[in-house]
């Protein structure tokens, strides 16, 4: 397991107080994203990448995609795996490795966002029912720490999945080959998340590293483009029922703040 | 919600039958076994006890450690016993809804490690498991600030339902697993899969305040008659 | 590797003075098994199930019957695929992760109890020669460990193969489906084990934890229901040539009393 | 016994060609290679030297580890070099086999490291690595009570035969890896695999008796002429 | 040389563009991105700091680790993330290229952990690696005897060329990483795969000379520049 | 990791004078290898098997020949599989479990002296284009490790190749299976390595555990029968240019003195 951070008393303490006094340490609202930073394309070799920044974090997602077979109990769907790293570049306490549980929980998180926010029309990735199908790879890196992994990394990898096009499919003698005409994915939905920490009685969009660890309590809370709730992880802690209707309407505001950055690049987005 | 069925039968708001046992392993420091309609969950706690390796455990506070494991003949198709992605983040998920419950400072340097080892799997598994944890750890003598209940709600055929079977959870449109400190009124997990609108996630959190009530009467039943029966056999010896 | 269990130097030493007056700390007899129960059906999902307590040790097992290649090797036989488990449940000792080498000598053993004993007629279990055989996965969970592992391992096996039933094939174009129509598993044998310790010069059946750990040798016999021999493995330990011959005598007659309470869930078994 | 004859014409009660050799590595502690039949095995051993990690040591005695391998050339088909289960078996009864024969109270904290590489896998590999190993133990100069000599016996053809080809292990409805100190008259490994009849189980022990016993000769002699020659080796360069 | 061209229309010694930059990490002690034609490296350089396990620390001077890594996109078939024998040849290269250049003895007990990380594959990515990571322990203060600059040259169609994109390499008769120290002509790193004759040996490094010095110029460029942006914000903010 | 061994600082210092003398601690010339010994054919069941010495260095490599699929993007070629272990039995800085970074460079060293060198004809190891190939394992093991491990596997690799023997292949139905009539595998080139140090200013040949440890710098040279440069792996230090010249032209004249060696036991070799 990775060692942890050690965060100075101080700064802790400092965080709380200003936290009840219902300020941040930089300055920021209490519901307002650090710095937005989106480019799509940075990885030409790939089939979709995207790199952000969401202040000092960055992240950076490329997309895969290859043929091959679907899930025996899901015959008339493509593929989609998506795979987190939290690389040892991006924080001290980061090791080599196969991925530990946070990677494997945002891992899981960044799926269930994409999967049952309807992200992809899976269906549609479908080319001979139970035997070949799109595969579509989803590789995010965390390259920078400093905070929020979880919305930067389902940032890129919306953003990377936007950014991809697929290689048509050309059906011949019962076997498909990709030729190089290329296509956007089927995208249906739009899921964005926010994350939110409690210190004391305060709740907080987007934590810097030194929030995060102050806090008493963490949830991330997804919705699509219709403001449905497409995701919900409650990561640490407890909150109280009240806290947990205010983290659903703060987030939801975050993201719609949020989602302006994405269709800025991406004006479909929204 | 009367004409709507489920397929087996229950009401929307309808828990499947409930069993609770604790004290059911000798070795362990506690131990409690679920059952949840088809769902089976063995948990067994030691602790705390001395970490190794050392330099994991906290100066200042006791850490927790938890392993969520489905055995291989627990699923309809045999599952293999490597650790899945879903066992990794479900044992983080279990431990972080117990952890911020128990009084870890009272034993800094410790570790307090849960096992949760589902024998059938039938829906809920997690949060049978966690409910099942949280007996343990009573039963292990850990100080605790509450017992957690869990339960999970969901959207099934656009309809909000609570304890849904594993058939269910296939087919449904949301699942949402909740485990709350329900006297206190504290949300110690919760995840959604699937999409809700905002008041649909109003009535499923509603639901399962309601069935993790229900539960938390029933640990408490759990654990009270388990302690006289222990006085009858110290009593009867006497 | 696990760490290992701690008994206190004074119960060995009174477990060892025992010993030498032939008496036992729990003041059973030498050849005398603890309390057995058994239970079969306890996961009704699976194929087949059985929880097995020696004592206070608990051992479940659990039958799953797939469909599957033969060992290229052995195009005429199905498969029998042995897992054992010691659960971090069972013991402070034990610990999460792959089978240590404690439980890879169980399940080894468990394997040729079962297959040098020839339990289950593996032939019958064919349904294409050298394409489709049945699988028995034989999955074996230790989830409280007071002593003697083997035989309660071996015991919880056997009665879940007892219990098992498998669906029938029906092969259609080549290739085989299972419909609902179940019988029992070809049952040819039923092997049982005793495992006998040597304290000093006295030797003793079905160990309890404290002695297993006070005992200078440990030996495992198994025997079919015609009293063949069908296993032996030694442990730990040395042992005269005629404690050898005694360890035999005796573990005979301890297979046989577990016999009869396997018999009284299993009339067939003996 | 005289009409029955075996696939390499061998009778029932006749060892293969068996060729012992100690002091074959240069910076093992103890090394030695042994032949039988087809059966090629070569041993190291380290020690006894500290434990790593030190954890792992015992206050009062050395602890023995055992790693028995088989190389990818050494059978029909190539093995994969990752450990089977099998080889984690062996492992664990070869140590278990040797350990109790050496004076581990000697060297508190230490640890005896023995290594068993097959190096051509043809039947009775961990009866022949285990006799290889206590040459290697006595290389070492390591304390032991005595010697342990091995040898498989099994049922073949419905006889009682000893030291099985792999062709015979894999035709035969018995096989019984046998491991003895010959004059302490002590078994220190037995195994079966397959169906005996109690009587035949004690034909078979006595064949494995009687053969252990000549491979301890075997032994001494190889140990007695490699001092010899260290001897005269000593006494040429005085 | 003047008839011969390259797929990409380069001259037998013509470099591809490179693109240089450091302090791209916040988080890390040094860090920098190399673009050399489609190759896309990045790396951060951890430390002097603490080694856990400590037992692998050494009481005179710092240890230095290195991970290459593809990412699983960088390449044209998706790459599995789980490290390959490549990978792990490259780590140690990389490593000991590296590590004879820097003061390990003022930094006893100590690690410095060197992460490259190959975002997109277009050949020469060790050597990319290697430029990278030099520039990122520059960046990271550490004490240096120099920079070492590195670039690939090979054997392609029968001509000696500089710098292989990745088509050249898969098609190429020999590729040879080479990595310098230019001013003070010191090789730290040269790899040979393929059949080069002596005097082409000759005729491919002196080649790889004259592009590791142009990097070498590219690099020093590179920190000059950074650390007058940095002079200029601390002026400004003064 | 393993751990390292340790030579004493005395010795070491020893070393480095002698070297600035331009002699060895045990005589040899600078360029000299070691007594080099050669068996061929020591495990007889393997389709091919050598067991080398370089001085006390030994090394066993054993060659397994079987039908596999080809690489997709190579489906003209045989598979070549070269796996190299550091047997614990050889050293004691050496740990049982998966080949350490210091295995896998020999494997990849001894891969590429046999791959790039072009010592068998891969191409016509192919039965059917893309779908049956003939699959050489190279199983290359060290078990006595006193210095030069890798010129030792490299040796025993090519000698092991050079016994090997494979058997027909019959193509009936569209599916290969091989039969008892043998034939040597198709040699067309015999690279063999030099591995060289640097200790001070001096360079030497096939340096002995306690020279490796002194040494600053360490490269390995290989050649073809042609003197052509094959392989070349810079593996520790830093060379001036002139040395590396320098290192090329001793290597050269040692490896065509090792040569000789090898063609008293494979006359073809040089």
């Amino acid at each position: 397991m990775s060692s942890r951070l050690v965060i100075p008393e101080l700064t802790k303490r400092r965080i709380r107080e200003l936290a009840s006094q219902r300020r941040r340490i930089d300055k920021r609202g209490l519901a307002e994203f650090r710095t937005v930073f989106i480019e799509r394309g940075i990885i030409p070799q790939a089939d979709g990448s995207a790199l952000v920044h969401i202040g000092n974090t960055k992240a950076i997602a490329g997309i895969k995609i290859d043929l091959g077979q679907p899930y025996p109990d899901m015959p008339n769907a493509g593929v989609l795996a998506v795979n987190v790293e939290l690389m040892p570049l991006a924080s001290p306490t980061f090791e080599p490795g196969p991925p530990d549980e946070r990677a494997v929980e945002v891992a899981r998180i960044v799926d269930r966002a994409i999967r049952e926010g309807r992200m992809i029309d899976l269906e549609e990735l479908v080319i001979t029912p139970g035997r070949e199908v799109y595969v579509i790879f989803v590789d995010t890196y965390l390259v920078d720490h400093d905070g929020n992994m979880i919305d930067a990394c389902v940032l890129a990898s919306v953003a990377a999945l936007l950014d991809a096009t697929m290689r048509k499919a050309i059906v011949s003698e019962g076997r498909a080959r990709l030729i190089d005409e290329r296509s956007p994915l089927p995208i249906r939905h739009y899921p964005l998340t926010a994350t939110i920490c409690r210190i004391g009685e305060t709740l907080i969009v987007d934590p810097i590293l030194e929030e995060e660890e102050t806090a008493e309590a963490r949830i991330t809370i997804g919705f699509d483009e219709e403001d449905r709730i497409c995701m919900i992880q409650h990561s640490i802690g407890m909150l109280r029922y009240s806290e947990l209707y205010q983290a659903i309407n703060i987030s939801r505001e975050a993201v719609s703040r949020l989602r302006k950055e994405l269709c800025k690049v991406f004006p479909n987005a929204g | 919600m009367s004409e709507f069925t489920r397929r087996d039968g229950r009401k929307p708001d309808e828990l499947r039958p409930i069993k609770m046992k604790v004290g059911v392993l000798d070795k362990a420091d506690g131990s409690a076994y679920v059952e949840q309609g088809g769902t089976k969950v063995l948990v067994a706690v030691y602790g705390p006890r001395e970490v190794h390796p050392r330099h994991l455990g906290l100066p200042e506070s006791a850490i927790v450690r938890c392993r969520y494991h489905m055995a291989p003949f627990s699923t309809k198709e045999r599952k293999s016993p490597t650790p899945t992605r879903r066992e990794i983040e479900l044992s983080k998920v279990i431990k972080e809804a117990l952890a911020s419950t128990i009084m870890l400072d009272l034993y800094p340097r410790t570790t307090i490690d849960i096992f949760v080892e589902v024998l059938q799997a039938d829906g809920g598994t997690r949060c049978a498991g966690i409910t099942a944890a949280s007996l343990a750890l009573a039963h292990a003598g850990i100080p605790m600030i509450d017992l957690v209940s869990a339960c999970a709600v969901g959207k099934w055929n656009g309809r909000i339902i609570v304890d849904l079977t594993g058939e269910e959870d296939e087919e449904c449109e949301a699942d949402m697993p909740v485990a709350l400190m329900p006297s206190l009124e504290r949300v110690t997990l919760i995840q959604l899969n699937g999409r809700l609108t905002p008041d649909e996630f109003l009535e499923a959190f509603n639901l399962a305040v309601k069935a993790c009530k229900y539960i938390g009467e029933l640990q408490k039943a759990t654990l009270r008659s388990y302690y006289e029966k222990i006085k009858e056999e110290v009593l009867y010896e006497q």
